[in-house]
Formats: C-alpha cells, structure tokens, sequence
C-alpha cells in the first residue's frame, strides 16, 4: 500500500499548500489545507457531519476555487488556469456526488454513458458496450432503462458510481458511496474501487461510517474544526 | 442509445414560446403588410396623379378635336379622351345639382381632356403647347387626394409602431426564453461542466434550441399572416373603391415579410449563443 | 419569519411573462384605440353627413335673403349659412377652373345654402318647403364620402383583428406560464401536498401569482398604449385634414381601453386556478 | 414494548390487508401485504436495496394508493376516502424522505416551519418558538437561517427530521433517517425517535443499516421479494 505524499517516481496527482476554503463572506470552512495525494494512492476522508468533507472534495474535482492557498492537480497550477482548460482536466476526475446528481430526463444507461459522451473520445457502439458490462455488474441490469425518479435509493446511488468509474479516471472521488446500499452490496462497490486502485487510479473516499476504514486500513485524511490531521489506517 | 444532455425540448417554456412568437410575428407580418400595402397604394395615388392631367378648357370657339390630335401627337403623351359632356355633368352633380339637363347657354360646362403621360414623362411639352392660349388650363390631380393622404399616412404610421413593438417583443421572448431555460437547467448545466463538458458544448445546444424555436414560431406566425395580407388586400380592392386599386405590398415588400423567420431565428441564435457563454463563463 | 411556500417569485417566467404581457397590451391598446378612433370619426362623418344638408339653388330670380329667413325659422334646423360666392367658387374649382374671375353672366354659379339640422332631427320639413319650387335642390353630402369610408373600414378591419390576435396571444401566454410554473415547481407542490396542504391552498398561491403578473403586465402595456393613442390622435386632429376631426375613441372606447389590464388579470387569474386544480386533481 | 398488531385498547392505527403495489405497468413491487401497526408501537423496515422499503412507506403516508387490497388509516378506509379529505389525515404523519425534499428557496427553519404552516393551526410566534427549540436540539442553532443548497448532507438530513417531527404526528415514517450523520449524531436522533414514541407517536424507520434495530431491539419487518415477514427485535 502506498502513502499519501510525493513517491519516488514523480511529483503528487494533487498538491495543496495553506489552502483555504470559505462560502461568501462566511467562516472558513476549510483552513490551511496541506495534502499531497501520490499517484495511485488510497485515501478515506473521515469527519463529523458538516467537517467540510463534500467541500474538500469540491476543491479536488475542480468545481470550486480555493479561496486562498496553492494547488497542482496533474502537474498544472490551478491559479493561473485558464478556464478554457479546466473541462479537460475534470475528464479525468471521476466523481460520485452524495446527492448522486443523475439527470432526471436520462435513463440509468444513458447517465453512465455521459461522461464517454462529453469526452466525445469513443464511439456509439464501444460506448454501450462499456456501460452494459459497468451496469450489469453494479446489479442493475434490469434497471438500465429506468429513469432515476424511478429508482430505490441505493440503485441511484449504483448509478452515480457507474457514472464516476465509467471512464476510467485518474482520480476517483466518492461522496459516502455505500451509505444508500445494503452491506453485500457496499462490500461488492469497496470491490470496484480497490480493483480499480490496484489498475492504477488514485481513490479518496469520503465517508462518516467508521467502520469501513476499520475494515480496509487505508490511510486516514480525516477533518476536524476544518483542519486536515493524516493518520495511516488500521488493518491491511 | 440516444443521449440528448439538456432537457430542453421538455423544458417548459419550449412548450410556449414557439407560440409567443407564432402570434408576435403573425402581428408583425399583419402590420407589416398594412405598412408595404399602403406604401404602394398612396405611391400608386402619387404616380397616378403626376402621370394624370387634365386640360379644362373654358368652352368658347375653341376646336376641341384639333386641340386633342394636337396633344396626341406630343411624345410624353400616352393616352387622351375627350371626356363626354354627360360624364363632365355628372361629376360636377354634387355641386351643381343635376346639370345635363340645363341649358347650356345658362350653364356653359367647360370642355375637360383627360391626358396620361408615359411613366416619369414630363408635362413641359404640353404646358409650352398651351402656353399662349388663355382658355386652356391644365389641371393635376393633387389637391383632392391630400386628406386621403394624410389617412393613409396616419394609418401606416400606425401600422410601423406595431410591427417595431412585436419585433422588439420577439426579441424580448427571445432573451428572456434563454434565460429560463438556462436557469432551468441549472443542475443539469452544472453537472455537465463537472463531468468535463466545455462551455462552448453547452452553449451550443442552447442556440440549436432557441434556432428550433424560434423559426417554428416565426414560420408558425409569418406564413397565416402572408395569406391574410394577401386575402385581406385582395378583398379590399376587388370590392373597394378604385382608390384602393394599389393596395398590395411590393414584391421588396412581401419579399421583408417573408424573411421574418429568419430574422427571428438568426436573433434567438446569437441571443442565445450570447446569454448562455455570459452567464457560463462568470465562473471555472 | 416570512415563509413564501411555493418559490413563485423566482420561478423564471415571473420575470418576462409580464413584459410579454405588456407588450402584447400594448398592441391590443394601439389596436383598439385605432379602432375605436376610426368608428368614431366616421360616425362623425355620418352625423355631419346626415345633419347638414345643402340646398343648391339655381339662380334666377330667388329671393335668397328670404328664402334663409324661411327656412331658419323651420323647428328642424339648428344653423343656417348662405355661402358667398368665393367660396362656392373655391368648392368648384378642382372642376371649374378659377371661376372667381370669370363673368357671372357665363357661368351663372348656384347659391348654396348649408342648412345645419337639429340632432336626429328629419328633413321632411325642409323637403315640404321646398316641394314646389323645382328651382330648389335638396343635397347630403353622402356620396362623396363613399370611397374615405371604404379605407377607413378597411383600416378599422385591420385594427380589430390585430387587437383580437393580441388578446388571444395574452390568454395563451397566461395559460401557458400558469402551467410551467407549475411544472418548474411540482417537487414543490408535490412536498406540500405530502405534508397536508389541501389543493385550494395551493391553488391559491398560483392564482395570487397569475393575477399579479398579469395586473402588472396589463397596466405596463395599457398606459403606454392610452398615451400614445391620445398624443397620436391628437396630432392627427391638429395637422391633419378637417375630415379627421373625429379621430379619437369615444369614451366608452376610452373606458373599454383602460379595462383591459383588469380582463387580463381577471382571465389570468381564472386560467391559474383552473389549471392548477385540474392538474392537482388527477390524484389524491 | 408493545407489539405490532391490535392491541387491547381498539383498532391498529394503521392496517393492511392484501395490499399490492406496482408502477405503471411493471411487476408488483409489493405483494399480499398484511400488516397492522398499533398506536404507539415502533418498527425497523429492513430489505435490500430495491427491496420496497421506500415504497412501503409511501403507501404509509398517503402518497400513492396501492394498485389493489385494503387499508386502514386512523380508523378510515382509504379506498372510498374522498381526495379532499385526505390532506387531514396526512397532517397527522410525519415523513422523513430518504432523499430527504427540502424547498432550496426557504431557509432551514422555514423548511421546518412548513407543516404548522400549512395546518394553520398555531400563531407565528408560537411556531418560531417551537421551531428554534427544535432546530437547536438537532444541532443546526448555527444554520437556522442558512438555505438547503449550503448545507452539508448530515445537516440537511436533520431539517427532514426536524420537519418530520414538529407538528407532533401520530405516526411517523422515517427512510434511512441517520444515514447521513456520524455514529454520535445518528444516536443522538434515536433518542428523538425513542422519546416521541414514549409520548405516544407511533413509529416506523425504514433502514439498510442492520445494526440499528440490533441495537434497539425494536420489532422488524423484513421485506423480501415484495413480500413482508414480521420479525420480533433483538435487545431491549
Ligand atoms: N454552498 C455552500 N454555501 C455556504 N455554506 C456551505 C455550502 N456548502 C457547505 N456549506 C457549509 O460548510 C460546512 C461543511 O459542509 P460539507 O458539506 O463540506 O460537510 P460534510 O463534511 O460533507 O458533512 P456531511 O457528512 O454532513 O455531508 C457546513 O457547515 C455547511 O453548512
Ligand atoms: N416511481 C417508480 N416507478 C417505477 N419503479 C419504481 C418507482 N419507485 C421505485 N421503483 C422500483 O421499485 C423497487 C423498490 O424501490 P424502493 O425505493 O421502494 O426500494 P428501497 O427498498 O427503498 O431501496 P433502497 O434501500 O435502495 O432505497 C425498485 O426496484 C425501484 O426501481
Ligand atoms: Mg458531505
Ligand atoms: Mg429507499
């Protein structure tokens, strides 16, 4: 397993200095961040509810600017990124929300094939056959065609997976994936994830259920008072 | 697997907009055509009435016969009649009450030769040919039509605030239909950019939108109001006066009316292209 | 603390439906008041018309000065004019040629006599009077007025179906933003009926909703439009020919006109509540 | 503890017989649903995901009608109950949704506010009294006044209860109610749950989390292909 930080090989997949997050004229949420995620490392994001773990996430994924403090994420300083660059680099950030985010109007297929589709990387009949096969294989097969409105909590949740793995993305970032799933099936999504570390993907999982770093033994980012303390996890 | 991102053909406003526009531009097509067709008709009155004089000639010893071959034979000259004493009495009657059967020692009526000039012909030939004759003047047909002129004027003024109001209300809808939908699709437009969709992608879709939309409803609007145009002035001067003998719009005219759609269509693309990239490109 | 249940307010057709509605009120009024204009201009021509009768006179040995005193002391007459010659001779000379200078004894020009009736007032009187001298003509003046009243009906035409396609448009536009506030908000509405509000709760909200965007929407658009048809018609009276003295709604037009903001906002308000509680009808 | 099914006193608050339920014209969701829950009794809902739980609950709190069989709400039949009296009885229930349906334009207290607003029943003061003592207890005294989109997930799930519980119903329907709130903030909400139950508020909590009704012994129902089984609790 490795650590969080620079290997040896390169620089860190993501480096924050002194980064701090507020909304408005709010608090800081988020206070003198320091992190450096190595390549192909394996972290769980622990913290109280409303510790800040959703907002540190949004700084990872390139959907909020830190309002103060230095970050790379892939080799590039994120303060002078030009807007137009940023759509390509968030291509290779796979989410899950922990609102799941799914479009209402789309089917469960056609919300997985998204990211391929905006990628526009890939052709039609490639594309569906990488969504069958990543459908069947969170169970929901006879759901593809089902409109998320119509779907049970955890199979949007399935969903919502589906969609942040699709593409195979450097970096993975799960919002409390397994909280809306039953314990067989969050064994067989944590499956997913430590499959997908071990091909290569650097993974951050956010979660309030202590259990699952317990049993995984990960490395420990955990927050508090919206400051960051790393532990190494447990078994493993 | 057809993925279309944006719901916007059930976005709501896509259900009404169309028709918003549909009656705007019917408005300003019905208006428009109002504005060209009394444009042509007073322009007909205008070029009737230069190319139209009239000699009146104080009945005397004139030779009235000689005078009219006299006058045919001038180049500008198209067309000459002597009109009948019947017809001279009868348009005098409302003044002077039933005249042919006067006398005409009491009433001596004055000849009237009505002469049609080629088109844009000048009427200097004919004023030098009667110059020196006292008896003969020459009459154009301008004073009577000045309060007809007026009231067709008024009316296409009126025609012109019209079709420029629905045309800013297009454009109004326009706007505004944009605007909606984009805050309508908020939460779809946010989920696209974070999972990599560039802003130029998104905007894209919203102008091919307001494109669909608008020339729906500019074709929806435009093509009853040409037919309307058309039947309604064709009503008017078959069974009108002859006054209103002029009145349909030109082809210049119909041909503006007609490219209403796509001025519509072309305004609700940039509109669109414009408003979704402005309001994108405030943040990452 | 204020709690607004149902985000109507932000609800994005809440900002453009009442510019809509304005515009399209403003047609409607431009669109009515022409017309009322119109009808009540050639009514006056009418009244002018039917009330004002020439008596055209052959001259001869008529006692004219008698003849005025006679017939002013009829109970239908309100005025009476003996016209100068000049001006008889300034009506006639689009026919005549400047008579003004012409011997008398030439062109023996009528006397004209504009007899002014009381209103509604009949010309039997008159006509008994006159029955036996064949010297005497009794004229209206209607024929002339003939082709003037054809365009001004045809422009009244226009004027009423525009305004029609416009109250049209403003009902369609009503029912349709009713509808898409109620999709934009039916997670709303379907929360609040799920924590115990009854339909006509609900209802309303909507209908609340509806009868403010369309009241503001209708009064945006009405007094703009009064505005433009009371300077519009105003200047026309003023620079215009005498025929357009009658060129303004009469005040039933005028009342008609400024109620439009209330039927708009009464429709409007009828449309909300009938189309939310039939949509909130189809289930418990 | 009492237990499912008629108790001495009269008549079960809430009861089905044969009840089915399917979407459109899928397959049954739910089948040959018996169930009884007396007044003041407690019940874990438990399943897979997909299993209905969600969609039991819904019949629970009027918001579908089941596609066929019998049931009883606070003594009325609901298959001939009026559409326009049915807003009353749905006064008297509680709903925490699993996907929690706050209004984003209201402010979280107004969120809480809702239900007395919508009974009318109470003067203004009086709500802001009853709702500020509440969102207090829920540990959102800091957010009172902030709006659902700016809340974090856990936050967002204690205004659904909060909502939930404010007008003091006589049943109440929770879906996953802690599964977004650490372990501390998640036993501090049962003891809300046990508390209402002892002043007489009938209660059902629809969870995937089995070591909820381990550690409260509450009776379960166990939904499994469509079908229930009553199960009585562990400990407690
Ligand atoms: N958009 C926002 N605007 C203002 N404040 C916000 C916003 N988003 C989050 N917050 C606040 O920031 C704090 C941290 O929120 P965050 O969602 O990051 O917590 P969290 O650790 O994910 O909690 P949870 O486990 O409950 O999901 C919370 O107090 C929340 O109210
Ligand atoms: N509105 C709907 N239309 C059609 N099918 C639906 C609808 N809602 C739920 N379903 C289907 O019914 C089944 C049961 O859903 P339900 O939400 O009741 O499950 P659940 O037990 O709550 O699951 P979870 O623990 O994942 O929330 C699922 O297979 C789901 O896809
Ligand atoms: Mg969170
Ligand atoms: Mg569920």
């Amino acid at each position: 397993m490795q650590q969080q930080g620079t290997d040896g090989t390169g620089e860190p997949l993501v480096a924050m200095r002194n980064v701090g997050l507020r909304y408005g004229t709010g608090p800081e949420v988020l206070r003198d961040l320091d992190l450096e995620l190595a390549e192909g490392s394996f972290h769980f994001l622990t913290g109280r509810s409303g510790a800040g773990k959703s907002s540190l996430l949004s700084l990872l994924h390139l959907s909020r600017r830190p309002s103060r403090g230095l970050m790379r994420v892939f080799g590039h300083d994120m303060q002078d990124m030009p807007a137009r660059d940023v759509p390509v680099l968030r291509r290779r950030i796979g989410v899950v929300f922990q609102d799941f985010r799914l479009l209402d109007h789309l089917s469960a297929q056609e919300n997985v094939a998204l990211p391929l589709k905006v990628a526009n990387s890939m052709d039609a009949d490639r594309i569906d056959e990488i969504v069958q096969e990543l459908i069947d294989w969170v169970g929901l097969g006879k759901q593809a065609q089902a409109r998320p409105p119509t779907l049970s909590g955890g199979e949007k949740q399935r969903v919502a997976i589906a969609r942040a793995v699709i593409s195979s993305p450097r970096l993975l970032l799960a919002d409390e994936p397994t909280g809306n799933v039953d314990q067989e099936m969050g064994e067989r999504l944590m499956r997913l994830f430590v499959k997908l570390n071990s091909l290569g993907t650097t993974i951050v999982i956010a979660t309030h259920d202590l259990s699952l770093p317990a049993q995984y033994g990960y490395p420990l980012l955990h927050l508090e008072d919206g400051r960051l303390s790393h532990e190494s996890g447990g078994a493993a | 697997m057809s993925v279309s991102e944006l719901s916007l053909d059930r976005d709501p406003s896509s259900r009404f907009v169309p028709w918003i526009v549909a009656a705007l531009s019917l408005m300003c097509a019905i208006a428009l055509g109002t504005a060209f067709a009394l444009a042509s008709m007073t322009a007909d009155w205008g070029r009737a009435a230069s190319d139209q004089v009239t000699l009146r000639v104080a009945t005397g010893d004139t030779d009235i016969p000689a005078l009219v071959d006299q006058v045919a034979r001038l180049e500008a000259v198209s067309r000459i009649e002597h009109l009948p004493r019947e017809q001279v009495a009868r348009m005098l009657q409302p003044w002077l009450g039933d005249v042919a059967q006067v006398d005409t020692a009491l009433l001596p009526l004055p000849a009237l030769i009505d002469v049609r000039l080629k088109p844009g012909a000048s009427t200097s030939e004919l004023r030098a040919l009667i110059a020196d004759r006292s008896e003969i003047t020459l009459d154009s047909a301008d004073a009577w039509l000045a309060p007809l002129q007026d009231l067709a004027g008024l009316a296409r003024l009126v025609a012109w605030v019209l079709a420029a109001v629905a045309v800013g209300a297009i454009m109004l809808v326009t706007v505004f239909a944009t605007r909606s939908a984009l805050v309508n699709q908020r939460q779809t437009v946010d989920l696209l950019r974070l999972i990599g969709a560039a802003d130029g992608y998104i905007a894209k879709r919203f102008q091919r939108h307001g494109l669909r939309l608008a020339l729906f409803g500019g074709i929806a609007g435009t093509v009853p109001g040409l037919i309307v145009i058309f039947f309604a002035t064709a009503a008017a001067r078959l069974q009108g006066a002859a006054l209103l003998n002029g009145l349909t719009p030109s082809v210049a005219g119909w041909l503006a009316i007609a490219a209403l759609p796509l001025i519509v269509a072309l305004v609700a693309t940039f509109t669109a292209r414009v408003t979704v990239l402005k309001l994108l490109r405030a943040s990452w």
